[in-house]
């Protein structure tokens, strides 16, 4: 049994917004393989935990390292370009006006092209890359049974179907680690499955770790193999699910009794 | 449950411009009953809510609210009519802090009695009362979520519609949402809720309907069917059982 | 929908007969107009076609990155500033000062963009139309480069010079062909530079920029890249422009011509390349035959504008997407599954 | 020393003309997030209708002043329910051409109807008072005093009345206004006709001072208010009242230093370096992702 | 058959200077109409036909294309605005037609026509070249040696001044200051306060018609009025502007080449017949201008004795034409060498104190 080697390490992250203290040094770390989940009550500083550590928003004080090199202050875009780190937002966001396929497409772009020159080639070489993404992209797209609806515009897809595209997205450059921000709401149950499915799938087959936030326990508990609670921005304990949710303090913060 | 029907949806056909998402809609809501609404992603659910509150392409069929036909009136005026209606994602007034979104929720009424419920709306929701003063859009998601149910019921209706009101939400939130609606219903208010969380729904409602492709395809009590029955029916749109018929059926043709 | 023209895998395959006949005849047209047309419209042609430079670039700021640019009457002005400039003072020929204008239109874009692209929605606008203002104001007091109010005038028609010998194209008609020749190719680039990957980044950044973000676009670098180009073009366009009309002066910044860009473009149907390019050649020729009412003409022009925006709220662009989908025999349903 | 408080003093009345005539622009801005090009032509008239009401009608300059305004909101009332009200829930390009359009068009048909030769402005209260070396028209001072008048008046509109918060609402989330039952069009039309009459009321208010009346005098006052609204902090009444009285002051420094022919650039250039500094404006409040 | 002799007229209509244009339009066909009472030239009558510039290059050059192309017309007069003119210049010169200016005051237009340059380009208009030469002697006799200027932002504005440099050390008269008003300003309070710091005995003003007024009031406000008098021109002596700030306009000095008030028969025939046909409205330079052109037009075709260009030319340049202000001819560059009027005002009434005819000299 070797040591496991993390893959994401944040060290006394701290945000805060005026009096509110979002986040207030939190330390976390993600093995490389694991699915590590984030649960806490409304406004524990989740989202912003997130948004911290992806360069979303600038942390006050802490250091978020990726494989060892610290990334604290890169910019979103290079975070998930260079780290192959990507992230989902809480408000589900997608290409409005792009059909489904095309969303995917894009996601894929970045990682298939060596640089921003490069992108503006429209040789030989450039359509075939993005021929091959393309191929790529009705893979996953029949994966997350979007099939019907591959060439709608997204922005007229249902919520749960905008979701679906979200996490496609993310499938797209084979990604090191994922963070999910709340994937299955809104999503039926039966589909609640295939997401997991899928997680799962992309956790074995493609090595990728997730660090996913969800209210839904039955989810965490099937899918995470570890757990950590956030309240009003502390962490408040931390655990395999099973020992998170019997925490006192964890139910009545969070599960309600 | 023998009281007056008030909300009665008669083949209600609906969509957005082009497009048609709603084939053929039937459905009858006794005053004070708790309807949950359930279906796959992309059945309809929304679109028949918003349908109900004028917010659709409405093509034929009809929708009469205590006897009065509405599928033709503006927002406004069914919402005079004392229908409110909580929408699927973000919606509420990003740039106005907490306070000022629940006064504007009250927007339409004009008593005394407004700003006593907006403090039982604060003391209900306490993640709420201690954002007061931050501006809504700056709220986490589940904070936000809480705000737009508290301001629905501020509004005092009579036939509340809810999209979804616990996305977002803690397990604990989610309590104290139910609940809250649990006691709405019980003051005699019609609500007709569209939850994908299927357990917590069956919990709570007296009814629950299913929708898939835009149709009615179960109507029925809670009691009635399983959870996992009703998995295969957001799969398939068919119940255990009338799969074997049907096999055993085609089998009989086959021969 | 137009806004997502360059991506709809339309379903036809091959050539379509119809569509080939349909371009071709286009194509004739366009080389033999000079022949029937009078020299007055032929003129038009020609403005229409120096503005057509200017609209695509404002095109792939507001059609694909969706950033809404005022600042191409500026770098237009530039433009011809800077050709008149090379012409009088260095005696270079069109094809220097041509690519000169498009050059120093696009250094100058560079300094001008880092800070404006720091800015979002309307504060952008009013930002780029502030380019404007000083452009104006920098060339009515460096008197000692512009002249000032003088303006420069008389400037060279177009020359070519090829070993020894030196070509002047003259008169609209000769102007014309060249106008045809750069427009055509401008148009080809352009259609390129959408259709490339980094074309699709950037109706990306238009859609959301913070989505794209998050999928590892540098979007600063590509809005930044839009801005440059687009002010290439419109330097370009600006030297066509000086070198035909013969006189640069302060006017040029006048709001007349920033709106005329605008609304070839809005009204063409931002996003769309046909739509642009009709535009172009129809608010041209919509502006010149209003001419018979000379005292009507603006109220005409301004209710046209009114008409343009109940009628056809995206512009042309959706119109003739259906006419080509119809010759490429495809009818394309209203996206649903 | 008093050469400064008399350049303080011209930029506050000149401050004051652009407050009035800004702060109708950005309250339109706040419920429709449409540019309004066309703002200046009503200022332009307010100031032809007062003209003509004393020239035509000889009704003394109060008068004049209410005739003027009624006339333009009459006229904004129509344009508002043929146009603007079409601009809810477009996109900003769209009201872009579509107020150019009615720039267009009120401009020239004011030209066609009025015809070339020279107006002028010959009513108000022009006498100037003196303070020491410092003199200042009567009819500026009322400026001054109206402009602080009127924007006290709309602070108190916005925070107090539901109209007024109704304009907030729109000017956030048009399908929550849905929601909670505020009628969008209503709204919008009212804050048109209000804003575009307070540039009509700015326009007569300085017909005295400006004397001259002309068809286009409506876009020289359009491109100084655009850089006002966006430093005030689009639809922020009172982020577009100091800009103002900045851009005013800013602008009679530069005049009297520099040179008058520097001074329409102050406005983009006080604008772009503000930017630099804040990109949110000075006075917006913008929410998180 | 008597086919028409077609005049087209590029102005502007539209846009920030329409008004201008609308006077032109005005002049020229009054004067049009003049001509046909009197039974046209002999026997075609002529016809205006306008055509908008929109005082910019762009529509200016169009305007005229279409005035060659499509309406064909036989001569061309225009523009108000020098850079439209000088982009007009060479389109007639290719198209073969005569272009009269009757408004622009760039240089450059007669700079380039006549003797080697543009053969069909004539200009019927003072250059601001004489009209800056004699201000600044007149200014240097009344004693007034410390200008400050406040001049329009534009070729005319910008112009004079360049050439007043040109003069002034000559004349022992110093430029304390320079401002540049852009059309359609209205607040010149703060450069007003630092004129009067800077102990000028004059104000310098080469400007529009209808901002004069604006000026004149603030002066009355900043406490100027009276003690330091308008020079140059901007239309100092029409009635409407005296009388929106006689205090201000007082010992005003203008160079005009013409203005309403000015006693001689024809000039005071022209006022009233364009007041009768345009009801009541008084003309200004511009309508005058464009009028006595269209006139002097007539006379050149008369004497040509046919509409064909070269024989016009030659007729225009041979011209001397007798104008309600005194006898008019053009120099080898086409330039008109014409009177202009020194006039001062004095308690409310202009009075003309003498009138001038210099040359350009095109050496420098
Ligand atoms: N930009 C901001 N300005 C002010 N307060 C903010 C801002 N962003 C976040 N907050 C506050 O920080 C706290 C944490 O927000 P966050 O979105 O991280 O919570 P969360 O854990 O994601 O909650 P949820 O589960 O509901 O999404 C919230 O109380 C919110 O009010
Ligand atoms: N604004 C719109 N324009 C066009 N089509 C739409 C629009 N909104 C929804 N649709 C279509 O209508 C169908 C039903 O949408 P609806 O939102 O009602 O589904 P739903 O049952 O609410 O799903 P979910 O549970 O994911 O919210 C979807 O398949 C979608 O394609
Ligand atoms: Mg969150
Ligand atoms: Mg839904």
């Amino acid at each position: 049994m070797t040591a496991p080697l993390t893959i994401l390490e944040v060290k006394g992250l701290t945000k805060s917004y005026g009096a509110v203290r979002a986040v207030d040094s939190v330390d976390l770390h993600i093995d490389r393989g694991e699915i590590l989940g984030l649960i806490g009550p409304n406004g524990s500083g989740k989202s912003t935990f997130f948004d911290c550590t992806t360069g979303l928003a600038e942390p006050d004080t802490g250091k978020v390292l990726l494989e060892g090199t610290e990334i604290t202050n890169w910019p979103l875009n290079r975070i998930a370009r260079e780290g192959r780190m990507l992230r989902s937002f809480q408000k589900t966001v997608v290409f409005k006006q792009l059909d489904v396929e095309e969303n995917l497409v894009i996601a894929g772009q970045m990682f298939a092209f060596p640089s921003v020159a490069s992108t503006f080639s429209f040789g030989r070489a450039a359509r075939d890359r993005v021929a091959g993404l393309r191929r790529h992209a009705r893979e996953l797209i029949e994966l997350t049974g979007l099939g019907h609806v591959a060439h709608m515009p997204a922005g007229n897809l249902s919520g749960g179907q905008q979701k679906l595209i979200q996490f496609a997205s993310m499938l797209m450059p084979d990604p090191r680690l994922i963070m999910l921000d709340e994937p299955m709401a809104g999503i039926n149950p039966k589909l609640i499955e295939r997401v997991v499915d899928t997680i799962q799938y992309a956790n074995r087959e493609m090595g990728v770790s997730f660090l996913v936030i969800e209210h839904n326990i039955d989810v965490v508990t099937n899918l995470c193999s570890r757990a950590i609670v956030l309240d009003q921005g502390r962490k408040l304990c931390e655990g395999t699910p099973a020992e998170v949710i019997a925490n006192k303090d964890v139910r009545e913060a969070y599960l309600g009794g | 449950m023998d009281n007056p029907i008030t909300l009665s949806i008669r083949d209600a056909r609906a969509g957005y411009a082009t497009l048609d998402i709603l084939n053929g809609v039937t459905l009858d809501v006794p005053q004070g009953e708790f309807v949950a609404l359930m279906g796959p992603n992309g059945a309809g659910k929304s679109t028949l809510l918003k349908t109900v509150f004028g917010m659709t392409t409405f093509k034929g069929g009809e929708i009469k609210w205590q006897g009065e036909h509405i599928e033709r009136l503006a927002t406004r005026e069914i919402l005079g009519r004392g229908i409110s209606y909580v929408p699927q994602g973000r919606c509420n007034f990003p740039l106005m802090t907490v306070q000022e979104n629940l006064e504007m929720a009250a927007y339409t009424i004009r008593d005394g009695k407004v700003k006593a419920e907006r403090d039982y709306v604060l003391e209900l929701f306490p993640s709420l009362a201690k954002r007061r003063k931050t501006l809504a859009g700056n709220m986490s998601g589940g904070e936000q979520q809480l705000l737009e149910v508290a301001m629905a019921v501020l509004q005092r209706p009579k036939l509340l519609l809810v999209d979804e009101p616990s996305v977002g939400l803690s397990p604990a939130a989610v309590g104290i949402v139910f609940d809250e609606l649990l006691r709405l219903r019980d003051t005699g208010m019609t609500i007709l809720l569209v939850e994908q969380n299927t357990k917590k729904a069956m919990e709570v409602a007296d009814r629950a309907v299913i929708l898939r492709l835009g149709e009615v395809i179960w109507d029925g009590s809670p009691a009635e069917i399983t959870h996992d029955e009703l998995g295969e029916l957001f799969l398939t749109g068919k119940m255990r059982g009338e799969r074997e018929l049907e096999a055993a059926h085609s089998n009989s043709l086959s021969r | 929908m137009n806004l997502t023209e360059p991506y709809q895998s339309d379903g036809a395959r091959g050539v379509q007969p119809l569509r080939l006949v349909l371009v071709l005849g286009l194509a004739l047209v366009a080389l033999c107009a000079p022949l029937v047309l009078g020299t007055y419209a032929v003129h038009a042609a020609v403005i229409a076609m120096i503005f057509l430079l200017p609209a695509h670039g404002l095109n792939l700021l507001v059609g694909y990155t969706g950033m809404l640019s005022l600042a191409q009457a500026a770098f237009f002005g530039l433009g011809a500033y800077t050709s008149a400039l090379m012409s009088i003072h260095l005696g270079t020929s069109f094809p220097v000062n041509f690519a000169g204008a498009a050059l120093m239109a696009a250094i100058v874009a560079v300094p001008l963009g880092i800070p404006a692209l720091r800015l979002r929605t309307t504060s952008f606008v009013m930002c780029t139309l502030g380019f404007v203002i000083i452009g104006q104001a920098i060339s009515k007091n460096w008197i000692s480069v512009t002249r000032g109010d003088m303006g420069l005038s008389n400037i060279d028609k177009p020359t070519f010079r090829l070993l020894g010998a030196s070509v002047e194209v003259a008169g609209p008609v000769q102007t014309y062909y060249l106008a045809l020749a750069i427009g055509a190719l401008a148009t080809g680039v352009f259609w390129l530079l959408v259709r490339s990957p980094a074309g699709r980044n950037l109706v990306a950044i238009r859609e959301n920029e913070t989505l794209a973000e998050s999928l590892g676009v540098p979007t600063w670098k590509y809005r930044l890249a839009a801005f440059v180009i687009a002010a290439a073009f419109a330097g370009a366009g600006g030297s066509l422009y000086v070198h035909y009309i013969s006189v640069a002066s302060p006017l040029m910044f006048q709001t007349i011509y920033t709106t005329t860009m605008l609304i070839i473009v809005l009204g063409g149907g931002a996003g769309s390349i046909t739509g642009v390019v009709f535009g172009a050649f129809l608010f041209v020729g919509l502006s010149e035959g209003l001419r018979v009412t000379p005292e009507l003409r603006m109220i005409a022009y301004g209710l046209c504008l009114l008409l343009l925006v109940f009628k056809f709220p995206k512009g042309f662009a959706p119109l003739l997407q259906k006419l080509w989908d119809r010759a490429g025999g495809i009818t394309r349903k209203e996206g649903s599954a | 020393m008093e050469f400064l408080i008399e350049q303080i003093l011209n930029g506050i009345s000149t401050g004051s003309v652009y407050a009035i005539v800004a702060v109708g622009m950005t309250m339109i801005f706040g419920v429709l997030r449409a540019i309004n090009f066309a703002h200046g032509e009503y200022y332009m008239l307010g100031t032809f209708g007062g003209w003509y009401a004393i020239s035509a009608l000889g009704v003394p300059y109060p008068v004049a002043i209410v005739i003027g305004v009624a006339v333009t909101a009459a006229i904004a009332f129509v344009i508002g329910r043929l146009v603007m009200e079409r601009m809810i829930g477009a996109a900003p390009e769209a009201s872009v051409v579509a107020t150019l359009g009615v720039s267009l068009v009120l401009q020239n048909s004011v030209i066609l109807a009025f015809g070339g030769s020279y107006k002028f402005f010959s009513e108000g209260y022009i006498e100037p008072v003196f303070f020491g070396d410092i003199g200042i028209a009567q009819q500026r001072l009322l400026i001054i005093g109206l402009c602080i008048l009127v924007f006290a008046g709309l602070e108190w509109m916005v925070s107090h009345t539901r109209i007024g918060k109704a304009m907030r609402a729109v000017s956030q989330n048009t399908e929550a206004c849905a929601v909670v039952g505020i009628d969008v069009r209503t709204v919008v039309i009212a804050t048109f006709v209000l804003g575009t009459s307070l540039a009509a009321f700015s326009g007569i208010l300085t017909a005295p001072v400006n004397v001259s009346v002309y068809g286009s005098m409506g876009e020289i006052i359009t491109f100084k208010t655009l850089p006002i609204i966006v430093m005030g902090g689009l639809g922020n009444v009172r982020g577009t009242f100091i800009a103002a009285m900045i851009l005013g002051i800013a602008e009679s420094f530069v005049a009297g230093q520099f040179g008058l022919q520097y001074r329409d650039s102050v406005g983009f250039v006080t604008l772009i370096l503000m930017l630099l500094w804040r990109p949110h404006g000075l006075f917006s409040s913008h929410a998180r992702f | 058959q008597q086919e028409v002799i077609k005049i087209g007229l590029v102005s502007p209509n539209s846009g920030a200077n329409a008004r201008y244009g609308a006077f032109a339009q005005r002049g020229a066909e009054l004067a049009a109409k003049e001509i046909n009472d009197a039974g046209g030239i002999d026997g075609h009558s002529v016809e205006i036909i306008p055509a908008d510039s929109v005082c910019t290059p762009v529509e200016g050059v169009s305007a005229t294309q279409r005035l060659i192309n499509q309406d064909e017309v036989d001569f061309i007069i225009g523009d108000i605005c020098s850079s439209v003119t000088l982009a007009m210049q060479p389109l007639v010169e290719d198209a073969g037609i005569v272009l009269l200016n009757a408004a622009s005051s760039n240089p450059e237009i007669t700079y380039k026509a006549g003797v080697g340059g543009y053969k069909y380009s004539f200009r019927n208009y003072p250059t601001d070249e004489v009209r800056a030469a004699s201000i600044v002697e007149y200014a240097a006799d009344k004693g007034l040696k410390k200008l400050a200027v406040l001049s329009v932002d534009s070729d005319y504005g910008r112009g004079a001044i360049q050439f007043t440099k040109k003069y002034t050390g000559a004349a022992g008269v110093e430029l304390v200051s320079e401002d540049y008003y852009k059309e359609g300003e209205v607040d010149y309070r703060a450069v007003l306060t630092t004129i009067r710091k800077s102990g000028a005995d004059a104000i310098l003003m080469y400007g529009l018609a209808d901002t004069t007024p604006i000026i004149a009031r603030q002066m009355i406000e900043t406490g100027l009025a009276g003690k330091l008098p308008l020079i140059g021109n901007g239309e100092f002596s029409a009635a409407a502007t005296i009388q929106a700030a006689p205090k201000a306009m007082n010992g005003a000095i203008e160079a005009a080449a013409w203005l309403p008030a000015y006693e001689s028969e024809g000039s005071t025939a022209f006022v009233a017949s364009y007041e009768a046909a345009y009801d009541g409205e008084e003309p200004n330079n511009h309508a005058y201008g464009h009028w006595e052109t269209v006139h002097m037009l007539a006379q050149a075709i008369d004497e040509a004795d046919s509409t064909d260009a070269d024989a016009v030319v030659a007729a225009l340049e041979g011209i001397s034409f007798e104008s309600p202000m005194g006898a008019i001819t053009f120099d080898d560059h086409h330039q008109a060498i014409r009177p202009l009027l020194m006039l001062e005002i004095v308690d409310g009434e202009p009075v003309v104190t003498g009138s001038v005819a210099g040359e350009v000299d095109y050496a420098n």
